[in-house]
């Protein structure tokens, strides 16, 4: 279907006024009505309205109208509605073009609208001229491997196993270390719940034993990642010299967190055994004796919490991190995890005191609020510090701690406080995952954790298709919040598999075979390994060697398009004969 | 295409607010049934009325309404909007579940959604969309992008004058519809009913159901909005373009004296997105924002606290005693400065946001014995496990419903009360 | 509409005024007003722009109700707020036909 | 200000960051002249040199590109699509064109104020 019988049907829409108020959508639907190609010039209220659908499937049905183009509002909020629309009249869904005339006219040209109107008929026209050269597209359909490979086996990628599993999915975890449950291992006491730690690993570790479906693999280590959404392949080494490959439709990335390791000298860290960081304060906790705090050798009495030591970090106040960059980000569960640990701390030793010293105390859960307000009632000396004061830790001769700090609630006046013992209270980092991220093509967000694809909407999402993110590879969560993060990345992975083949939009590259010149320029452009390349092929009884594209690789971004010196080689829906047309229907008006 | 049979669901999605929208869409992707019972006339709940959001500044109309238009056409789901759920029964393999839809007074299948109904309507109403400080007609499309686009009678308010039935090119307004009952059988259920914010009044202190240039944080959302009400950022009381702008931070959160002891999650992040709204509209406004903590704790939160900083945002420790107001309606807050230890003083606004904490939107569950905790969300079953099981085998609960957060969280959530839905019924299959 | 639909209109007042009793009195008052405040307001703001106060001084009407009536108009089509920096918006009635 | 026959100026926008940011421009209800007509592509780095050259020959006065720069979703697409314009500059150059004609820039999701400033700046240009 060519150009040859083209019958375009052009509706231009009022949108309630938002556009028929300053276009004149009357005279555009008459001015193209007459234009070559066009068989239908129409305007109304509002084209997305079922009405204004149904007029559409009625010309195409009744008319035999084989192109559309409608002018509305933005494409992002309609070109779905009515490619829609387009297939249930029963024909090719992309032979359909969204023109802007609310967003990108009438809403910025209000005071213009002869200008508004002339610029509409030029942009209306131009979509005819891009329609009258659209060829039927088609959906480009990715069979899958219904398993999903899951990346780390701590709690985040244990539970996304055991829920791909549950639906029906087969599941290779990959870890590695030698068992599962990552750093929740060595905790003892988790909030809000107040359940050990390694009960929560062994019931998920029970789970997954009795699960069939589900193939845990440690001591791994992986040595390249291949493919793309329906279809990767993951090499690994694992138990030493042995080697795997393994077939999935869906990656999940749960490579967890790192603790954050203050540098020699922060806050004294490194300098005394008794500076110590809040996990290993953790670990402590749950091994020291009743009654008395003892530790490396000496009863402790006096315990000061120091909050946010390597987050919340301040250009030009804190030290630059190996990336250059500070850890300007907040931890999220420091605070809590702080005040839930000082709380155990004054249950089971009464008589230490503790001073915790921090700028915002965040809280922010249900149950949180109560661990401050417990801590609160416990006597503990909440010091509030400007949030770019720091404080400064002073080992003393005889083994305690000075530590002076500026106090907002006592007239910012410095306050000198003598401990012995000084509990720093660090953030997470991410865990060095670059080879991973490289070899999957994903990205980190400024604060160095693997970036979402959409923050807000699409949380769990990865840029690269079918590859998706549980847990705090994401960024710092708590348990629950790290538990719900990895269900919501296996429903994305269910939801991707649950049909045998991906659907895919199909703007990517196409190659004319009879016109490619087999000149290999255009593989050179071509930044996605796999998607472009040369190849002998059969090209009406003459074999020659033409571009070829792997649809499934291909992310339609036109580089090669530029370097084709016979127009050989296109986006599908966006060719440069649709553009040329385009630039000359705007240029003329 | 498969299309609902009658009146048979597998799962059963109450509220079409950002959570349920998800889950709907997860659950429909995956391939199963959905239906979506909404009490609003239009889907998208409270995140469709907001302005943008933080910390992308994505406007939130425009990310959510994809949303309402991906699950209107989604071949799986079903969504029934103006419908309330009257009873829920548990029964041998799921649930039923009681619904009336409300009479819009329009017959639905025929409106074209061309207004001409609600241009014609002589009666002027406050307007809920606009949380009060907009207006509409007695028949009126609930919200420029809602979905549906259907007008609504407000029957109580109509005059009975016969204007919008004259005006209507397709003869579609029927005053004598009724509400129409049926019974849904469902194999689970989706809570995702949300939140309310706590009442301007509930502080009395703060007087914030009385003082006319005192307004909540939804409000001032919608002075924010695009299509605010004004089209302008003015204040309640005369018109005036504030120059002089507070937002009163924890005004109804971790406040035992009004029974919201607990942190509310969203205020600190969604009071610091506004003030740089307000400084992007106004830029001559002096902006002062009263905290206690700024908890700023989700991705990406503290760089946007520190980038509303380098504005010029006014950040002072703070607590607010009193808010009384002088004889041209400016708000006097009685503040306690944090800081620097002085003596409580008097600062005028011209404009004061509370800063409103979260309330549950429900505390019973229509006849089914839900488990709420002590603040009246719902309680989780196995809360490190799997967060989104209730007491109720099959009945679910994501989002606000659970607890306060934001819209990442709540998305999070969303999915995965999706994947247990989605298990608990394969399972049983 | 049509004539056919008018007879069906009037009917289902009639069945509503039946069913239900006649339109409340305070709701007809509350009616009025709204008609009577937008018809003044519109009147001191048809030659020269007004804000809000000045509306306000004129007309004797609280300037909140003032600001309620004139965003019922600007989103109704009736008024214009002509933009403004600070301050106060000027409001100026539109010059189209009123509706019926 | 509606005197027909004025230049027009042709903005070349991406799916990912201009074209929605053009939209906010809109959604904002800001302004700018209406002799702009704006093009959505994947990305820019798919036309070849002649489409700029050819498009000034069909007469549009000043071209915008509005590149998602270092937001670019599309690997290696930005540093090529800049050494291209570079090329287009000096072609235009030889043609002894105006090169102020071509505006290689970065508009994102919400730069409502640079896409004003791209446009006004333009508008300058194709004015003279």
């Amino acid at each position: 279907m060519k150009n040859d019988n083209l019958k375009i049907a052009v509706y231009i829409c009022h949108c309630g006024g938002n556009i028929s108020d300053v276009i004149d959508v009357k005279r555009v639907s008459q001015e193209l009505a007459t234009y070559p190609n066009v068989v239908i010039g129409k305007e109304y209220a509002f084209m997305c309205s079922s009405t204004g659908q149904d007029m559409v499937i009625e010309d195409i049905v009744k008319s035999g109208i084989n192109r559309v183009v409608i002018a509305a509002c933005s494409p992002a909020l309609h070109e779905a509605t009515f490619r829609g629309a387009l297939k249930r009249a029963g024909i090719n869904q992309y032979l359909y073009e969204h023109v802007n005339i609310r967003e990108q006219a009438s809403w910025v040209h209000k005071k213009d609208k002869e200008g508004a109107t002339l610029k509409a008929i030029a942009l209306v026209k131009a979509a005819v001229e891009k329609m009258a050269r659209q060829d039927e597209l088609n959906t480009i359909k990715v069979p899958t491997t219904q398993r999903v490979a899951i990346i780390g086996g701590g709690i985040a990628g244990m539970r996304a196993a055991i829920s791909s599993a549950a639906a029906g999915l087969d599941v290779v975890l990959i870890e590695k270390q030698s068992h599962l449950g990552g750093k929740l291992k060595r905790s003892s006491a988790i909030y809000p719940t107040n359940e050990t730690a390694a009960s929560v690993v062994e019931t998920l570790e029970g789970l997954i034993e009795l699960n069939a479906k589900i193939k845990v693999f440690c001591n791994a280590k992986i040595s390249s990642i291949s493919g793309f959404a329906g279809n990767f392949q993951i090499n690994f080494e694992f138990d030493e010299a042995k080697t795997e490959k393994v077939e999935a439709g869906v990656i999940i990335i749960a490579t967890g967190f790192d603790h954050y390791k203050p540098y020699e000298g922060e806050y004294a860290y490194g300098l005394s055994n008794r500076v110590v960081t809040l996990p290993v304060f953790i670990d402590i906790m749950g091994t020291s004796a009743e009654k008395k705090l003892i530790y490396d050798g000496k009863t402790i009495n006096r315990i000061v919490f120091v909050h946010c030591v390597g987050s919340r970090q301040i250009d030009g106040i804190d030290n630059a991190q190996d990336n250059g960059k500070v850890n300007d980000y907040c931890s999220r569960v420091c605070c809590s995890s702080a005040l839930f640990t000082i709380n155990k701390l004054k249950d089971k030793y009464p008589d230490v005191d503790v001073m915790d010293i921090y700028s915002d105390m965040r809280s922010y859960g249900m149950e949180h609020e109560t661990y401050y307000e417990n801590a609160s009632k416990k006597d503990i000396l909440f010091l509030r510090r400007p949030l770019e004061e720091r404080p400064t830790i002073t080992p003393l001769p005889d083994g305690t701690f000075s530590v002076k700090t500026v106090d907002v609630l006592t007239w910012n006046e410095e306050l000198e406080l003598i401990a012995d013992m000084i509990v720093l209270v660090t953030g997470m980092i991410p865990n060095e995952i670059t080879d991973l991220l490289e070899y999957m093509k994903i990205p980190r967000s400024s604060d160095g954790f693997i970036q979402e694809v959409h923050p807000k909407l699409r949380p769990v999402e990865s840029a690269n298709k079918g590859i998706y993110i549980a847990g705090t590879a994401l960024g710092p969560m708590d348990i629950i919040e790290t538990l719900q993060a990895s269900n919501t990345a296996s429903s994305k992975a269910v939801a991707l598999l649950s049909q045998p083949e991906i659907h895919m939009d199909p703007f990517v590259a196409v190659v004319e075979e009879d016109k490619c010149s087999g000149c290999g320029l255009c593989p050179q452009e071509c930044s996605y390994e796999g998607a472009l390349c040369m190849r002998e092929t059969d090209v009406n009884g003459n074999v020659k060697m033409v571009a070829s594209v792997n649809q499934a690789l291909c992310v339609g971004c036109g580089a090669c398009v530029a370097v084709c010196p016979t127009r050989a080689i296109n986006v599908a829906g966006w060719t440069l004969d649709q553009f040329d047309a385009m630039v000359e229907a705007i240029a003329k008006g | 295409m498969t299309q609902i049979t009658n009146n048979i669901t597998d799962v059963l999605v109450i509220g079409s607010g950002i959570a349920g929208l998800q889950s709907a869409l997860d659950i429909g992707d995956s391939g199963y049934n959905v239906t979506i019972i909404e009490k609003s006339p239009s889907t998208g709940g409270k995140m469709i009325s907001l302005s943008k959001v933080f910390p992308t500044l994505d406007c939130a109309s425009c990310i959510t309404t994809p949303k309402m238009a991906a699950v209107l056409h989604h071949p799986k789901v079903k969504t029934m909007t103006y419908t309330e759920v009257k009873a829920i029964r548990k029964i041998s393999d799921g649930f039923e579940v009681d619904v009336e839809k409300k009479p819009r007074y329009v017959i639905e299948e025929e409106c074209i959604s061309c207004k001409k109904c609600e241009e014609a309507c002589p009666v002027y109403l406050d307007d809920e969309f606009e949380y009060g400080l907009g207006v509409k007609k007695a028949i009126s499309i609930p919200f420029t992008n809602a979905i549906p686009q259907l007008p609504v009678l407000t029957e109580s308010k109509c005059i009975r004058c016969g204007a919008c039935a004259k005006a209507c090119p397709k003869d579609c307004i029927d005053f004598l519809q009724e509400p129409v009952s049926m019974t849904i059988k469902a194999k689970a259920i989706i809570a995702a009913t949300g939140y309310e914010i706590v009442p301007m009044g509930t502080k009395k202190e703060y007087s914030g159901d009385t003082l006319l240039n005192v307004i909540s944080s939804l409000q001032s959302e919608r002075l924010l909005a695009p299509h605010g009400p004004y089209g302008k950022v003015l204040r309640p009381s005369d018109g005036k373009i504030p120059d002089n702008i507070a937002y009163v931070q924890c005004a109804s959160s971790r406040d035992k004296s009004i029974d919201v002891p607990y942190c509310s999650r969203v205020c600190c992040m969604y009071a610091i997105k506004q003030a740089m709204l307000l400084a992007g509209a106004l830029p001559l406004a002096e902006i002062t924002i009263y905290y206690m903590d700024i908890r700023a704790f989700g991705k990406g939160y503290e760089q946007f606290y520190a980038q509303a900083r380098a504005m010029g945002i006014c950040f002072v420790k703070a607590k607010v005693a009193k808010i009384s107001e002088d004889t041209e309606h400016n708000p006097i807050l009685r503040i306690d400065r944090q800081e620097d230890g002085s003596k409580p003083q008097d600062q005028t606004h011209d404009l004061v946001i509370l800063s409103q904490g979260i309330l549950p939107t429900r505390k019973d569950f229509f006849g089914l014995d839900v488990a709420l905790n002590e603040y009246g969300f719902i309680q989780s079953a196995a809360p490190t496990l799997s967060p989104a099981l209730t007491n109720i085998d099959g009945f679910f609960v994501c989002g606000v419903a659970r607890g306060p957060k934001d819209i990442p969280d709540t998305i999070m959530e969303a999915g995965s009360a999706a994947m247990e839905a989605v298990n608990y019924i394969k399972g049983k299959m | 509409m049509t004539i056919d639909n008018n007879k069906v209109i009037t009917e289902q007042i009639k069945t509503m005024n039946a069913q239900k009793g006649p339109v409340s009195k305070e709701l007809l008052e509350y009616y009025k007003e709204t008609q009577k405040v937008q018809k003044q307001i519109l009147e001191t703001i048809k030659e020269t722009q007004k804000t809000v106060p000045e509306i306000a001084a004129q007309t004797k009407i609280a300037s909140e109700i003032v600001l309620w009536h004139l965003t019922a108009m600007k989103k109704y089509g009736k008024v214009e707020p002509i933009l403004a920096k600070s301050g106060y918006l000027k409001y100026v009635a539109m010059h189209t036909e009123a509706k019926a | 200000m509606t005197e027909s026959v004025r230049p027009k100026i042709l903005i070349i926008t991406t799916n990912h960051s201009s074209y929605p940011g053009a939209n906010a421009v809109g959604q904002a209800r800001l302004a700018y002249d209406s002799n702009t007509y704006i093009l959505r592509v994947p990305d820019p780095v798919m036309f070849p040199e002649e489409f700029y050259l050819n498009a000034f020959e069909k007469g549009i006065g000043g071209i915008i590109i509005m590149s998602s720069g270092s937001d670019c979703p599309y690997e290696g697409a930005y540093p090529r699509l800049s050494a291209r314009i570079q090329n287009v500059y000096n072609k235009m150059k030889a043609k002894n064109m105006d090169i102020n004609r071509l505006k290689l820039t970065t508009i994102c999701t919400v730069c409502t104020e640079s896409f004003l400033k791209e446009v006004a700046n333009m508008e300058q240009v194709v004015s003279k």
